[in-house]
């Protein structure tokens, strides 16, 4: 039933689609890839399918992300992107298909799955090699504004804090691929900001691949070298954002890409108004 | 409540540095370049290894028990006199069955089993729901209820005589009493484990203080109650041996008694086996009720 | 072990240890208000048991050498093919072994048992009295309504009115007509064969200083018994404290029964009697199979005791 | 997947037409003119209710109990030999202190319950921890200890004694095969209820194996092990009437049997009386535990 | 220590506000006032203090809001949102102040909280007076886009399914005071705009009065008619929004007073830049 993993790489799949590997809804293979040839691989899949009984809430799905790569993932809710993240982070395993990842993986799960027993500064160091001192906690939840809370207990969080006390846990992990699942969907407008500063600063530094899932387009555009949206279980639609970094809300170009990926989702931007 | 940034020269740099050394300076426009990374494939369950039925699988135990004891008899290590060999056993077994003593016994014993499953699982929940749903119920009936629940059968037998006669009233007494603890126990831990949050929900939909206790608590509860139901389905039968020590002329627990008085070692282990096909039994009821009931809660299954 | 040896649980010195199980107020106590611990060239180790088949398992096992219990437990081991032997015996009056009934009872024979509800504990000494009593009196067991119970549960369905007799042997009897609870309807007198027993395990009789041993242990334990016929209100208080029973109870007890007691030999009127028993509980098929008592016995240390058959000293109160 | 808006004469307007009459048509520019609501004070926790000290209302229970006995046997409801008041019990309890008999049964008969239970919490938990964390574990695990489970000490005690003699062993066995099951159950269980998606938290941040275990199912069980222990404590004090059955000539068993062989009902009362403060203490032990380990955890409290 | 709550009701709290009980943070007090004189209120809140471990999470804070109002309530994570939607609710009672609310409540709350034990329908129909029939819960589920997932158990939801979940269970109640916080952070663009018209539907139907806490400034100048900033445990800010309905996001007005809010926030909008 499952696709053998073990097969010799398939030659065709990383850089030159085939005619009837690529799907109708795969326009613009675009600039970014040709700037680097052949560059490193974080992630690779292909052919996958994860059914929930019965129902394939993924599909044959295909997805490379560079090693490096920004990728933002889009979709209505329910389509699916939780469960590929998952699957990504090797905690499904009851698919079908092919599916490489780098063994340093971070995760940011959409609830925030902090372990209430321990508290939250103990939670950031859970896992981690070594015997992290606390200091290293301590930083990593300054960093999210959390310096008042380290030593709480999970449960008496507020919802943005423990958000935020998620990410502190993943981010300090420095992994070869970060997966964040709406890491900012329960933060105000500032600390939204500032915890996506922190994210591209990580990425830049730690150069690694990054799948962020989000509902936000504008922040998708700003953060993403490359925006995904999904869609009856595949990647339907694919965006390449050439703009520069830092990049800037208020260009133009900024708005137009904004406004092609609301229509891919099925927002009508002119009535937007209740 | 401000971010930070992380210098260059933070303790953070410093594992990223020590982890991945070529995890250079960043750049403003982007990430840095990086080594081909080794990646590991996920692999599929479906994969991994063909499944043999459940039921086969849990036989196993029971059967190595059994594989090793006939092992041990027959080559000498347990002599008979120390634990008599399956196929004697069996031939006790049979001889019990085929006099009827047996068969009765279970017959009469279970009829006293039921009665006392019945009895404490009412008063164990009942109990258990009072304390555990109110503070003051807490207060007036968990202390006596601790106190009670280590005091020994032997010493209430008499006083068990004394107000309930010799008849079947005891019997089935002293089976509530130790059907009604275990229950009480899990039932009211898991009630004080029900989420708070769930209970505030519960209270912000509306719900009565009844429908609070229906909908909310008691299904909250429920996997405490199914590991309290195990225990007592087990202690029920325990209890009859000493039950079926008042003035009983039959019954599992009076056969067992009996064969001990007798020194009947080999009909005391073909009680004993019983028991433990007793337990398996409780065990798959349980099982079974926790299929039925517990399908909502997606927990860990082992590896 | 008892009040000099508390905590050490062994008396005596040497190389060769004596493994002998007890219950509370019986051997070793005796031994000890008698003197006869004194002066010991092996070691006994004390163990003790609730009652006569606890010990008898433990004999069985190997890890009791020798022990004492009352004439009922063998016979069980006996039909449960247990390694044990019989190797010597005291015979006292039966005098302690009684059915009660309360004091209002309108009972004066055990004839009138009929229709009656009696409590017994199964397969205790009493048990083979009530049916012998019946036989006497002409039933069987199927005419009374025979209810199991342990001695304390029975006192508490005797007291409450829950039966209208209990069949019991000593102390309890004392106890209860110590208490002016009950009145004895009749003895064991000319029914049961007012037995006791030091039962030893095969494999020690086969160790040649275990036998030494074991012959020295009873030759102790017979002086003992005969130093309580001078020493009754002693050993009472000795065994009152043992067992918790009251005083008063006690000295009536070992004035009943105890006194009474006179060594035996282990001979055929002795497994003959024995082999009633068994055929008995053979018969109400509380014994699987037809038993040879003699098999269990051994008569090696009878030395020159006088036959099973010899009347007990007579009992000091009625 | 397409959101569909009410029409008018839809039923969820029937609920809000029927509830409140007033509710009319909605309008574009803003919200329907509403009557004036009655409110109703959330009236602050502080000023309900005076408080009575924890401890203080615990004893309510114990105390009343209490009450009980001595006015049912000062009423003559209860008579003596039927069970001694109060005051009789407290003198003959006073007589056992000061001879010594009851303290002395009490470091005897602790020193077994340690064994017993560090033994039996070992092999409990251990058990618990292969059957709860491993498929195969369970597979062969799981069977045999529900069948041992319900099997009877008194029946194991012959064969304890073949196998480990008379001595402290079979003792310390018995307490231990008493103490292992309720641990058993209520840590796997414990471990089978935990969160899976913590668990997957745990995994995804590269706890290894035994991390896992020490840091996500073992504290995420112990609201379960809690309430075995709380069980264990009792049993292994109860297991003693069975173990100081053998062999014993001191001990809380030892007096209560032997108590009972002479029929002592008032020192079967007092060591009932002790098994009960022994309960009490257990239950003191297990809760400070609690308060001390899962102060994680904010459940349900009661009302 | 607690105020007293029985006393009679304080005739200069609802219209007049006293020099000393208006704070320097509260400026125009309004047109839509204006409109209806001495409206029913719908929540009195007044000298509600709130605290954890003696950290004063809500200090002294003061509420009105008229039956029929629709109040946005924005503030910076950890500031007490939740704290307060929870008094309102009459959850934490472990307070001191007076808080006057009407009986008839509905909360939807920040994490889903759906019995697990219960299908979603079954949930959505939970604490409903009468025997209501399932299609009642269906109508509502279909309403959220959940019509294919009413027989499902709550575990099994994505993250935006259960959100939409919980906030059916909490729209089909029809209370008189609607607490919803945060009930579209989990939604994509397209679904959460059709919430967004669900709940302002209701609200105009039934004529509730609705306290939305919210990190999308849009969102609060969209619906509400207004909004709220809670900082440093008091409202801090209060601004209403006098803009005709249906609102257009394109309006300079809009633009206008969503720039304000922001900067209350502390963003500040011209540095929107990764
Ligand atoms: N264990 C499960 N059993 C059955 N269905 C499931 C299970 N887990 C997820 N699903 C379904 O699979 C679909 C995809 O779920 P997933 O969590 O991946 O959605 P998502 O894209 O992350 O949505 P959201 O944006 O709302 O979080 C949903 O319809 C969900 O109900
Ligand atoms: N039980 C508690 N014990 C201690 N502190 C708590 C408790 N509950 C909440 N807090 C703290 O109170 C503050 C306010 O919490 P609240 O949940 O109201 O925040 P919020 O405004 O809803 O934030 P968010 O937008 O992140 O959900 C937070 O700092 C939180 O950590
Ligand atoms: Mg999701
Ligand atoms: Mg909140």
């Amino acid at each position: 039933m499952a696709t053998d993993v073990h097969r010799p790489v398939n030659h065709q799949v990383t850089e030159e689609p085939t005619a009837e590997a690529s799907t109708a809804e795969e326009p613009k293979r675009d600039a970014s890839k040709a700037e680097a040839p052949r560059p490193a691989q974080a992630v690779r899949v292909e052919g996958l399918t994860r059914s929930f009984d019965g129902r394939a809430v993924i599909d044959d799905l295909r997805l490379d992300v560079r090693a490096g790569e920004f990728v933002a993932l889009l979709g209505r809710s329910g389509c699916g992107k939780s469960t590929l993240l998952r699957i990504l982070a090797g905690l499904d395993r009851d698919i079908e298909g092919t599916v490489l990842v780098p063994r340093r993986k971070a995760v940011a799960f959409q609830a925030p799955r902090l372990m209430p027993w321990k508290k939250v500064w103990r939670n950031v160091l859970l896992g981690l090699p070594g015997k992290p001192a606390r200091a290293v906690a301590d930083q990593a939840l300054g960093e999210v504004g959390l310096s008042h809370r380290t030593d709480a207990w999970p449960k008496t969080l507020s919802g943005g804090e423990a958000q935020r006390a998620s990410l502190a846990r993943a981010l300090v992990r420095e992994p070869d691929l970060l997966l964040l699942d709406e890491p900012f969907g329960a933060l105000d407008a500032l600390t939204r900001i500032k915890a996506q500063r922190l994210v591209g600063e990580l990425w830049q530094r730690r150069g690694c691949a990054v799948l962020l899932v989000t509902h936000d387009v504008e922040e998708a555009v700003l953060l993403a070298d490359r925006v995904l949206v999904m869609d009856e279980g595949v990647i339907a639609h694919e965006q390449a954002i050439d703009l520069d970094r830092p990049r800037d809300i208020t260009d133009p170009r900024f708005a137009e890409i904004r406004g092609q990926l609301l229509e891919r989702l099925g927002v009508d931007t002119a009535a937007e108004a209740a | 409540m401000s971010i930070s940034h992380a210098p260059p020269d933070s303790p953070e740099t410093d594992i990223s540095e020590t982890s991945h050394p070529n995890a250079a300076e960043p750049t403003a426009l982007g990430p840095v370049p990086v080594l081909p990374l080794d990646l590991e494939p996920i692999v599929p369950t479906s994969s991994r290894h063909t499944r043999v039925p459940r039921w086969l699988r849990r036989t196993t135990g029971p059967v190595l028990l059994l594989v090793l004891w006939q092992l041990l008899s027959s080559t000498g290590v347990l002599t008979a006199d120390v634990l008599a060999s399956p196929g004697r056993i069996a031939q006790v077994a049979g001889d019990l069955i085929s006099d009827g003593s047996l068969t009765s016994a279970m017959t009469t014993s279970l009829q006293r089993v039921a009665g006392g499953l019945l009895l404490g699982g009412l008063i164990g929940t009942g109990l258990a729901l009072v304390a555990g749903l109110f503070r003051i119920g807490e207060d007036i009936v968990d202390a006596p209820v601790q106190m009670l629940r280590t005091v020994p059968f032997v010493g209430l037998i008499p006083l068990f005589i004394i107000w309930f006669g010799i008849g079947e009233a005891p019997k089935i007494a002293i089976i509530t009493l130790g059907v009604t603890f275990p229950l009480y126990l899990n039932v009211y831990a898991g009630i004080r484990g029900v989420d708070a949050q769930l209970i505030e929900a519960g209270e912000s939909l509306g719900l009565s203080r009844w429908g609070l206790v229906r909908h909310v608590i008691l299904p909250g509860a429920l996997p405490g109650a199914m590991t309290g139901l195990r225990y007592s389905l087990g202690i029920s039968w325990l209890a009859l041996v000493f039950a079926e020590q008042v003035n009983a002329d039959s019954g599992i627990g009076f056969l067992m008694v009996q064969a001990r008085d007798f020194l009947r070692t080999d009909v005391i282990v073909v009680c004993l086996i019983v028991y433990a096909f007793l337990g398996l039994l409780a065990d798959f009821i349980v099982r079974s009720l926790e299929r039925l009931l517990l399908q909502w809660r997606p927990t860990f299954t082992g590896r | 072990g008892g009040n000099a040896s508390a905590g050490t649980d062994t008396d005596g010195k040497g190389s060769l240890t004596l493994n002998v199980g007890d219950q509370k107020g019986g051997s070793e106590a005796i031994l000890r208000a008698a003197g006869e611990l004194d002066n010991l060239d092996y070691k006994i180790k004390w163990s003790t048991f609730t009652s006569g088949p606890p010990l008898l398992e433990a004999v069985n096992a190997k890890a009791v050498d020798i022990g004492g219990v009352g004439n009922t437990p063998p016979v069980f081991a006996a039909g449960a093919d247990s390694k044990i032997t019989v190797v010597a015996a005291w015979h006292g009056t039966s005098k302690g072994d009684a059915i009660l009934v309360p004091n209002d009872s309108e009972l004066t024979g055990p004839a009138q048992l009929k229709g009656k509800s009696v409590a017994v504990a199964q397969g205790s000494s009493a048990n083979y009295q009530l049916v012998a009593s019946l036989r006497k009196a002409g039933l069987g067991l199927g005419d009374v309504k025979v209810k199991y119970l342990q001695p304390a549960d029975a006192l508490a369905a005797f007291t409450s009115g829950k039966v209208d007799a209990w069949a019991v042997w000593d102390p309890y009897t004392s106890q209860i007509l110590q208490a002016k609870q009950g009145r004895v309807l009749t003895t064991g007198d000319g029914i049961t064969n007012g037995l006791t027993f030091q039962v030893a395990a095969p494999s020690a009789l086969k160790d040649k200083k275990k036998v030494a041993a074991i012959n020295d242990y009873l030759e102790r334990l017979r002086r003992a018994y005969k130093w309580v016929y001078s020493h009754e209100p002693e050993w009472a208080k000795v065994w009152a404290k043992e067992t918790g029973l009251p005083e008063d109870v006690a000295l009536a007890a070992v004035k009943r029964t105890y006194t009474t007691r006179v060594a035996v030999a282990v001979d055929q009127r002795l497994i003959a009697s024995e082999q009633e028993i068994a055929d008995t509980f053979t018969g109400l098929k509380l014994i699987p199979r037809k038993v040879d008592f003699g098999e269990f016995t051994d008569a090696r240390f009878n030395g020159g005791l006088p036959p099973s058959t010899t009347t007990p000293r007579p009992a000091e109160t009625d």
